[in-house]
């Protein structure tokens, strides 16, 4: 083991990537683990190639996993990456856009001969060429070493080769100075069954510190200390596993069983394999034959009595307009989860994109409002799927959650809550006052229906998509009913303002410019206002969850700034709406339409030419 | 709620009980006012509670239907029915479920879902009135409208061959088929109450007629001479006889069924078909289905019933089976399962 | 014949209302072709029950017929009749709203007896009661005097009773000093099969004319003499119909055959049962299994080279969002037709409603713009299903065409167009200067795609609903292709704002107040403007027939007035749209949603609310 | 344009000249080469111009198919590739229309437009890619996938019961049914040349194999012992028989097929069924459909193909009587028909 004792770091960006059969995206997840087990605050994502796996050593086929590290708070996986791990020329090209100028990159050399070289399709040696010039290169034959290691070991040679991503690791744990001790916990119960795997793995990691050591290719290694991070109990969580999760809590605390009806689409199909593990707790799963048989399944259970939940992504979202309506009209729970990705039409079905606000706000036919609300983080979906199924349940309308392709594979640490303290779910009962159950009372503070469900003796009634008569809920097709009965449907979730928190401000409570987001875009737009106030120029940060309604004192906080400015992955939907709602103020733009989520340093440049500074 | 009364004597319901206080809307003479009066006449019959029957429909004048009874309904969206009916029957599966759906909108827009219904085998009864026409949308053709039939859409004839909803569902593997007709209420409300009955998807086709539409598209077999020449009573057991003296009957001739006459060319009971709805083997129960006028006559009552898992049971075996075997009994545990780590 | 000459009208309202089985619809398009005839300018629509015929005698079975005619221009039905005549209780009833006070009402009496007085839902005889004291009845057995008049013709009860209609029609053609000519030459083409009915249905439009001159129940007939109407060649048309045939006109001038892929819906299924007439025009009509096998069939069409339309109603067009957005990636032509109808959900199938700019306009995933425009009359329904057909060819992407109940159904006279007076389409053909084809290339000025379809040799190329590289049209996932890609789709939607008119300004150029519209309601926007100009109040309309882009003049004209108001059939979504787009002006609002159209009235009164007067 | 081309001599054409200059992208391995590869080889032995190939895809790994071929193609969205391919199809009755589905995107989501498709008969060659599997979207269970199998979202085992494409196309009237494997390039080219033959929609079910979400999924069919024991290859007129030796046959046993071997049980050659792929009724042809391993052989070849009216032809016939009868002959006839008046 070395001595030289590790330069401290604050935080780091690291990358690995390779073929998509390398394991790269293992080999990023030990890193997490094991970083989050030392107590870094830390934040990932992934960087899958489209669906289909392309023909090895191709740019198409690369796998890419980022993740940064740090001792002080980390609210995404970086912009750009101080140290990449490329397995092969094509890894180094596609990912070296993601390196910063001055970053180290750890290059497989053993991969780069002639015909992966041209593959990758560089005409010349990269690593000859000059064209690495502004980068630190530590060349390293990772899978020749492997093969060395590991030669006594009794195993065919892919099984052998297979096992040079845990030689990179190696190398990495000695780079950044962490024990191996998690993974070689985790080899020992993966390949339980199969103890030459543990030892070749084992080897194989040993084998890649050891050579850290040994080649001090770079002058020392580094320590990133533990974050200050709040007691509790945490683990690891992506984006959709904390939708998953939430929505499990959420059906325990309403004492509603889950009802999930979903057809397989990316990035939303692992919410779909996640939930379908949970039976003992419930949940039914129901893999329907399209999105309309989805959404409509779970207005159904919905209907009897179950938290009816459905989800897609946009082409599919698309597809449930006309059920989501249905459910408006005969106002009953159900939650539309949208984990939104690149479009329109089926677009950049793997990229992420804030491609759906329009279409969860409007995309139904007629008058029809209901709930929007989006998370910000992985970890937090679990808090607003289960606020989601709060306001659902209580307001008896659907709601449409907005999740993304970055929010839904990205993860990071969460601290586990704690059961007890999240809120509680109250089931809209009705209660016999005197008063003769009709199917269209109303709770007179929500203005919510009772969620009256088939099985209950002498409520027995009907309700349907034809216009309801207002009490009643008989069809009507009376002129002033109608009328009544939109701006009920209106009023209704307008009501839903009193029972969502306030907007929170971060930053400067009023002043020069209000940074304006929604989703996703947190973890760069906080990162980007704490930059900034470190600069010395503090700006406020908005970041809505609640998006219809609006938290009610948005409007006055909008006042208190000279200037707006709202942010999106996208051509200004966002935008768009506050036109619509608070149109006495003016609204700046930053739009982004590419697939990737914003880098901290786009915010703060534009909020630079905005001040002036 | 229904779980208190379980062990309560329920009192003896009577179509009464399930007549609702909506004005019925349908056309005078449509033959959706006979279904109507079956279906209140059976539901007493069945031994269920009367707020656990669940009446849904999708949308044409077949689908106004859970209007006009006293018991929970929900009038969907067009085609969808079969999937709401799913999420409803999986949710509780102590209901009993009721999809009541026109040709157009099981086999149009809802093709999809209907085969997906019965190859899941959910437990749902499906009435399908099959007027051959969209009613409620003032007379287009639709999928089981005659080939050359004119109608608003098709001015020179449809070129479409017809849909056989019955051997469409045995294709998507039915496991019950039943065909009855808005005439004859007796066979109706006999069918609804043995349809329920059966574990699976039901399916019923009921030859309705449209008198504003369509009338008397069904009139080869519904008419005088129709009555007796033209309609097969298949019952499980019974050899396959009709004819106003019960004269005629079906014998298999290579593959293919032969109408017979008894007592001519030495035809006697013993050639004639014996109708087993419970075989398994779809082959006969696929012929009968296909039989109509002129050369045979339509086959009636229950032409398929045969068992097989349902989906709302796997569903429950499935629970059973993972609550055996989870470690954890809820969310709290759940989330401090496998990797998590403390921060001090 | 009487002799008394006729008291002359500038205009006048009649409504015709009875049992669904009543023959009301065609007395009331026989008296609108009589007044056609002589020169009147008029507006009719048609009042149907809900979709399926409710019990005889019964409210919900009435079904009524009004129109207007005129010696001035005639922009709507009207808002009250001056003339009602209810053939039952039950059609008094629910009609008797729709009469002005000081109104007359033709009763037939034999209906007012007690039991279909309590059908009708009376408790007492209104006749006898006093609730129509400020009406002025004319009693009439008809039914009992079409029996007497009819009693030596060879026909059974019912089809003597059938004929009560056409008393009611002469007595109408007496009281207005209309000729019955033109409805006896109907009844002899109608009828020439049979001529029992002939006579009959004569016999009985005499009678009634007779009948009407022997009571004098009113002191004396009327006269409305003819309009000032542009000469030429007329036919009276209803907006279904003109859609029909504006696609007629628009596939022969684009000379390419109409596709018409299209699942029945109300109110748009006329439509299909229109074109399905005109095959040997080579229209295809497809009723498809549902909606969104129409669209896709419409879109297979169009990229083999017909003309692709697709139509529906509310709940139909949420459907087909997923397509649209298809067709929009793809940039291939498409007509989309929604006859809007009140909602949300099923709604009000039989109701108008401007339900659907929001989903015209945002109902799809992502940023996916297209182009959107409304008609505003019956008749102008021609001139705009034609300008959708060169807009969608011209610039290769959808067009969604907003129709509605109203003017779908209500119809006027038309007067016809010269077929090679109708502009040019131009098909966007590639022209091979040099430049090899590449899906993707586009025309310089319109942005748009060439039209190269299968069939044509040596061009063979790839398209699809993954996002398309530049030019080439290869599947792309490059984030500033992507981006780049974005833009183009809406910079080619912008752009289509140099090839439509400018926005027409009615009325007053500037000053205090710009009423703002868009489709159906323009008659009676126009109304409501041109008497408010008489009583001295100038005020300036604009009526917007393009949607996406609009005119871009527009903003200009915002700009000219102290007050902006936007009237609408919803709940304010052209309103929201102006405030995004031009976020400047302040705007104020009269939305009305109750599935009927704007009474002149209630559009001054809010005009004289706001400017005081 | 073809239009001019009519009569001019075309150059032989070659596999290569329907290869496009995309790189493939599917895992290695994937059986979709297979296919890739016998189309590619198929159509220069079709008599039609290379312009006039056309290729509809919907969503899914087989449907990027377009992609690698350097005709006209259109990759549209899931499931409704036979709604597009009809329009198409409907537009310009002289292209030659393929559309290239997976067993989800055909049976899942867009399984109303299959039938849908197959009723009206319309003149295209449908290529279902059945690879049991959801194989885009990473290994979801497909309405193809058995009982029982153990997928991404079954993680305790599927419980629905699988479509048969070859069922449910003959339930909804399908003309026109073969069935072929991904590891025998001979058959597939014969079949696919055959299949653009047939008028009306011609579906072809091919065995193909995902790599990487269900590998073997055909194995008892495509393994060694398979190949021999459990493929009987049909041929019309001639006898079923299979088996190394061709010493296994299939006879008839009163409603059900049987499997025997020739020479046992005093079977011989005369006993066994000779293949009739032409007759109408579709008893048999559903019997040899529904065939599989172990107790019978997977049916491959062209198991049906039966003439009926297209509806591609139907609408042409009804343009050319309406064409006949009609008294305008342009929209400003049509303009100046039926109730005008004139102002002066
Ligand atoms: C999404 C949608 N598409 C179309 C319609 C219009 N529509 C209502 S009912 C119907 C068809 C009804 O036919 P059928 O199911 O046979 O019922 P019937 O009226 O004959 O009883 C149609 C096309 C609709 N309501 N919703
Ligand atoms: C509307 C919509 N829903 C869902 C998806 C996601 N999706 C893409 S392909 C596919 C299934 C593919 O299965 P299959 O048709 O069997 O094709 P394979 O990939 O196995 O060839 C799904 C669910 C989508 N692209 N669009
Ligand atoms: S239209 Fe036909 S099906 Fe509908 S109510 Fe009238 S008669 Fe019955
Ligand atoms: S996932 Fe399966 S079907 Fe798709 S390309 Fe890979 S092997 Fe082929
Ligand atoms: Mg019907
Ligand atoms: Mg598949």
């Amino acid at each position: 083991m070395s001595k030289t004792s590790p330069v401290e770091l604050d935080k780091v960006v690291i990358r690995f990537a390779g073929d998509s059969g390398d394991g790269m995206q293992l080999t990023g997840s030990q890193f997490t683990y094991t970083s989050a087990m030392l107590g870094n605050d830390l934040a990932t994502f992934p960087d899958f190639p489209a669906e289909i796996r392309a023909p090895q050593g191709t740019v198409e086929g690369v796998s890419g996993f980022q993740v940064q590290i740090g001792k002080v708070d980390i609210y995404t996986p970086g912009d750009r990456a101080d140290v990449l791990i490329a397995m092969n020329p094509a890894a180094l090209r596609s990912n070296i856009d993601w390196v910063r100028k001055g970053g180290n990159i750890i290059i497989d050399t053993d991969y780069f001969e002639d015909r992966n070289i041209k593959k990758a399709g560089y005409e010349t040696n990269p690593l000859e060429d000059g064209s690495l010039d502004d980068y630190k290169i530590i060349e390293a034959p990772i899978t020749s070493l492997t093969k060395t290691a590991l030669k006594d070991i009794d195993l065919d040679n892919k099984s052998i080769v297979r096992c040079k991503n845990m030689f990179a690791l190696g190398m990495m744990y000695w780079l950044f100075d962490r024990s191996r001790n998690e993974t070689v916990k985790f080899l020992e119960s993966k390949f339980r069954k199969y103890p030459v795997l543990i030892e070749a793995n084992k080897k194989a990691l040993d084998a890649g510190f050891n050579y850290a050591i040994t080649i001090r290719a770079i002058a020392s290694n580094y320590k990133i200390p533990p974050a200050k991070i709040e007691p509790g109990l945490y683990r690891h969580i992506s984006g959709n596993q904390a939708t998953a999760w939430g929505l499990l809590a959420a059906a325990e605390k309403v004492g509603k069983k889950l009802f999930y009806g979903s057809y397989p689409i990316t990035p939303a199909s692992d919410i779909l394999h996640e939930l379908s593990k949970y039976k003992n707790l419930g949940v039914i799963t129901l893999q329907a034959e399209d999105e309309i048989a989805a959404v409509c399944s779970a207005i159904g259970a919905s209907y009897a009595g179950q938290l009816g939940v459905t989800a897609s992504a946009g082409p599919g979202i698309a597809l449930k307009g006309e059920a989501i309506g249905l459910a408006i009209m005969a106002e009953i729970p159900l939650i539309v989860i949208d984990v939104q990705r690149g479009g329109p039409s089926t677009g950049l079905p793997t990229k992420t994109e804030q491609a759906d606000l329009n279409l969860a706000l409007y995309g139904r036919n007629s008058d029809s409002p209901c709930i929007v609300i989006a998370p910000s983080t992985p970890a937090n979906c679990f808090q607003y799927i289960f606020e989601a199924a709060r306001l659902t349940v209580e307001h008896m309308t659907p709601v449409i959650f907005l999740s993304d392709g970055y929010l839904a594979n990205g993860s990071e640490p969460w601290k586990l809550p704690n059961i007890n303290d999240l809120p509680p779910i109250q089931v809209q009962q009705f209660k016999e006052n005197g008063q003769e159950y009709q199917p269209y009372l109303r709770d007179p503070d929500k203005k919510s229906r009772y969620w009256v469900i088939p099985g209950m003796a002498g409520y027995e009634h009907r309700i349907g998509g034809l216009e309801k008569q207002d009490v009643t809920g008989n069809v009507s097709y009376d002129p002033e009913n109608h009328q009544k009965m939109i701006d009920i449907r209106a009023d209704k979730v307008k009501t839903v303002a009193n029972f969502i928190p306030e907007q929170k401000i971060i930053g400067a409570k009023s002043g020069e410019l209000l940074l304006v987001g929604w989703g996703s875009t947190f973890g760069s737009m906080l990162s980007a206002v704490k930059e900034l106030e470190k600069e010395g120029h503090p700006i406020g940060l908005v970041h809505i969850n609640y998006l219809n309604p609006l938290p009610k004192n948005l409007e006055a906080i909008l006042g208190d700034y000279k200037q707006i400015l709202v942010g999106e992955l996208n051509s200004g939907q966002l935008v768009g709406y506050l036109r619509q709602i608070y149109p006495q103020y003016k609204y700046q733009q930053l739009n982004k339409v590419q697939g990737l989520p914003f880098t901290i340093t786009e915010i703060k440049d534009k909020i630079k030419s905005i001040l002036n500074i | 709620m229904s779980e208190q009364a379980v062990d309560a004597p329920q009192p003896k319901l009577t179509k009464k009980d399930f007549t609702s206080d909506q004005m019925v809307r349908w056309c005078p003479g449509c033959g959706d006012y006979a279904i109507l009066s079956a279906i209140q006449n059976a539901l007493p019959q069945i031994p269920e509670k009367k707020e656990d029957f669940v009446f849904i429909s999708g949308i044409g004048c077949a689908a106004r239907f859970p209007y006009y009874m006293s018991t929970y309904g929900f009038h969907t969206i067009h085609g969808r029915a079969p999937a709401v009916a799913t999420g409803v029957k999986l949710a509780n599966p102590k209901l009993n479920v009721w999809e009541i759906t026109g040709d157009g909108d099981a086999l149009a827009i809802g093709g999809n879902h209907f085969i997906h219904a019965i190859r899941r085998n959910i437990d749902i009864n499906m009435l399908l009135f099959n007027n051959e026409i969209y009613g409620l949308t003032k007379g287009q053709y639709s999928p089981t409208s005659r080939f050359g039939q004119v109608t608003k859409s098709t001015p020179m004839g449809g070129i479409e061959r017809p849909f056989s909803a019955g051997e469409l569902a045995l294709a998507a593997g039915g496991t019950f088929f039943a065909r009855t007709i808005d005439t004859n209420p007796k066979l109706m409300t006999q069918i609804f109450v043995e349809s329920s009955q059966h574990s699976g998807t039901s399916l019923i086709e009921i030859l309705q007629n449209c008198v504003i539409f369509n009338d008397k598209a069904h009139g080869a077999v519904t008419g005088k001479e129709g009555k007796d020449d033209f309609q097969l009573h298949l019952e499980h057991g019974k050899p396959m006889l009709f004819g106003k003296e019960r004269e005629k009957g079906l014998r298999l001739n290579g593959f293919r069924l032969e109408v017979v006459t008894i007592g001519e060319n030495g035809i006697d009971q013993s050639d004639i078909l014996i109708h087993d709805a419970y075989q398994h083997d779809s082959t006969v129960h696929n012929m009968l289905i296909r039989m109509s006028p002129p050369h045979f006559p339509m086959a009636l009552g229950i032409i398929r019933a045969v068992k097989a898992p349902t989906y709302d049971q796997l569903v429950e075996q499935q629970y059973q089976a993972s609550v055996e075997k989870a470690s954890y009994k809820n969310v709290d545990q759940l989330l401090k399962s496998g990797n998590t780590w403390e921060v001090k």
